[in-house]
């Protein structure tokens, strides 16, 4: 067995028109910027995005919403540093907006991957996010039902990896990461380091290789807010 | 039966039909007990990944007597080794393996198999001290769920059924039973005959079993070798 | 109002006077913006450890310029550096210690709240792109939820209001606010006034808040270093 | 702040009369021995103990309930290798028994530490385990719904800690620590090696010192089931 990608083309070429894309990062932190100007480059379009935030800049998922290819965005937070790309077409009525508690969308798709339909939590209770959901009280308390969110895909970025698809992250690149990587039907991830079996020691592997189907090393990758800072633009 | 005693499977030769049908780079999760026995058969060039409810996908064969570890054991709280590619992981995280669906195949011991694809498999309903494990989830859980079994119980009554009559596992969960007999899928609640045999007749398997077979083109001869 | 102004603490002052209350080995997640200023005035002798939902536990002080890690940074998308002790984590265990309780408090800002507990400091209702991170799980997780923020809006309207007109953030979870000119906790649906500036009399502190300020004892006095 | 306990007699002692108690391990791996043992000869009783078993031989949770201060166990699979202290108590109507599927077990000690009240999962559906439980529908399949586990007191037993609280596990032993660590009002735990902060690699940090209340260093920990082969007895 071995999940090794050879190519960022070969990669992301199987995501169709339509598809629901998890994109791991929090802002910059451990977004995976090659796979997904791989992805600008195959321009499927009619994406759902499900990201904790919609796009920095002219690059990442800013870019992709640039190139028309996202028909909606399911995030927590969709205001960054310059988050025009997303903003413009919103306020446009160009792009649908779930507009997801940061925990719940955390939570959402941990139950996405770990098989649990459907859960309670206390968070956005009386609030107009809570709205058509049902609510429950346990213990006195009252809590809303939230749904499980999966994916057709996920791209990640993690740090070690080996041909098994046993992963580790880098710092605070790890947010949901993990989470994606099990909530995805195919999880393609770039790793910094691509090793053999048994190089990662199993006590520190965080994504054990069970919930990846593809990895494919990119030695050095763009730092998104390093690019930003350069202005840079994609493609 | 005598005659069947002497033409049925080993348990070791159903373990090895069993391994027979997974896949290189499969993630297999094997119940305590029988279905261990299913990794010692692994196809030539297959290699499986082996999933523990413990927290560890990728462990391997026991260690030398007197090298065991006793916080590296599996499910069964055997000693095991790591095969290069290991991981650890808590309880949760092994059950979203599980219940997640990421499992390519659980295979499991059984009481009681019905055509509907119920499974009973951890209470004889007798009293005693009632012990459920992981059962439950895996059921629910891996992409396929195969049983492997004897064709008959002890008494010589049929473990598959129409209904079944102990409490249950799971419901709708089984896809095919590997038997001492037989290989019989479970399809749109029927019993699908996939291969038997060569030495007993059909008529002779479907009056040792407790709900009618159905068959589809031709049933295959169930071939296995000496173990 | 320019009286006001004139007496009114600075946010630095507000934020010094919420840091009071913070307790050695607290953990603590301050909101992104004005409340992360709280974690500069940390009393001498007191280490809290800070929480940031996106993944580290014990961060410390902004690196020096050029010295930037964005790998590592808060949920502000601020780099930050690590304290021996920190760890790492996903978004799922980091909302876990959220919502699990598992924080001692959480200190944001606001637009309004009121004398139920009710906070709303997500959106102003106007339309434009709604955004609301991770304060509706803050605010339903901390064992202690506090606010700080100027007492009065830039038009000079009440924060502190008997019910929000804004659109909720979450229902009955403030339990303390420190304003510019007071400390305000919140019992049993009511403000209770505990410190206010020696500058301003109750009457006048009353006429700037939009519920009925309670007091029990005495209050005390608001008293914050030049900062 | 040092959450360091000086004696595991201290560690325990705050344990009262009908505590519910979350003791980690998975059979014999990861059972925290020396805290057990401390605790039997504090002799608290009518306690409610969640475990993945019930007790092997005569020494750890087989001892407690020997000893008379096992009011109820909540557990998946209380059949061991020698687990006459609970079946005769249990036959007898000594002893309480809850019964949970291994993965729900995990699943309800995670709601606990992460404030979900309940959940719904296809475990157990259409068996007797989940009689008298709600059942919904979700895109056309049955889920039981389940509720959070959580405890007075977690035991536990980890590989490295430091005086924060932070911790690593040894090998298959980490089981359900890290969970319960999670969902008990104070967590103990038992450590092989105790180090200052700083000391364990912030990547490699399983169970963060948020969720521990006092660490105790135990070098070269008892394993149960090296005990049972000596045919041990406590106390």
């Amino acid at each position: 067995m071995d999940k090794t990608l050879h190519s960022l083309a070969d990669a992301v070429s199987v995501i169709p028109d339509g598809a629901t894309i998890m994109i791991g990062g929090f802002g910059g932190s451990g977004a995976p910027i090659e796979l997904i100007h791989a992805l600008i480059d195959c321009r499927p379009r009619n994406l759902t995005v499900i990201n904790n935030n919609a796009g920095n800049g002219h690059i990442g998922i800013a870019a992709m919403i640039e190139q028309d290819m996202v028909a909606k965005m399911v995030c927590s937070f969709p205001r960054s540093k310059d988050p025009r790309a997303f903003t413009e077409r919103y306020l446009a009525g160009k792009i649908e907006l779930e507009i997801v508690p940061q925990g719940t969308l955390a939570e959402r798709i941990r139950a996405g991957g770990a098989g649990i339909p459907a859960f309670y939590t206390p968070t956005s209770f009386g609030t107009e996010l809570a709205e058509g959901k049902p609510v429950e009280k346990f213990e006195g308390r009252s809590y809303v039902q939230e749904r499980w969110l999966k994916a057709d895909f996920a791209l990640v970025k993690a740090e070690r990896g080996d041909t098994h698809g046993n992963l580790t992250y880098n710092k605070a690149g790890r947010n949901f990461g993990p989470l994606m990587c099990m909530a995805a039907k195919n999880t393609i991830v770039q790793v910094s380091e691509l090793t053999q079996p048994g190089a990662i020691d199993p006590e520190t592997v965080i994504t054990p290789g069970i919930f990846v189907n593809g990895v494919i090393e990119v030695q050095n990758p763009a730092q998104e807010e390093v690019l930003n800072l350069a202005e840079a633009v994609y493609p | 039966m005598t005659q069947i005693d002497d033409i049925k499977l080993s348990n070791a030769q159903i373990a090895w039909r069993a391994a027979q049908d997974i896949d290189d780079g499969a993630y297999v999760n094997l119940g305590i007990g029988f279905p261990e026995m299913v990794a010692r058969y692994q196809r030539e060039g297959c290699q499986a990944i082996y999933h523990t409810e413990n927290g560890i996908l990728d462990f391997g064969a026991p260690p030398a007597p007197g090298e065991e570890d006793w916080d590296l054991i599996n499910a069964g709280k055997k000693a095991v080794t790591l095969n290069p590619g290991a991981s650890f992981f808590h309880h949760a995280d092994s059950f979203a393996m599980v219940r997640g669906g990421h499992l390519d195949v659980a295979i499991l011991g059984a009481y009681e198999v019905a055509e509907t694809g119920d499974l009973a498999n951890w209470s004889t309903g007798r009293g005693g001290v009632p012990a459920v494990g992981g059962a439950m989830d895996l059921v629910h859980g891996a992409k396929r769920v195969a049983v492997i079994t004897d064709h008959l119980t002890k008494k010589g009554d049929p473990k598959l059924v129409s209904k079944c009559s102990l409490p249950l596992t799971g419901v709708g969960c089984v896809t095919r039973v590997y038997t001492s007999l037989a290989v019989v899928d479970i399809e749109d609640g029927h019993f699908v005959l996939r291969e038997k045999l060569p030495a007993i007749s059909f008529d002779d398997l479907q009056a040792l079993t407790g709900a009618t077979l159905h068959t589809t083109d031709t049933v295959g001869d169930l071939i296995v070798p000496e173990l």
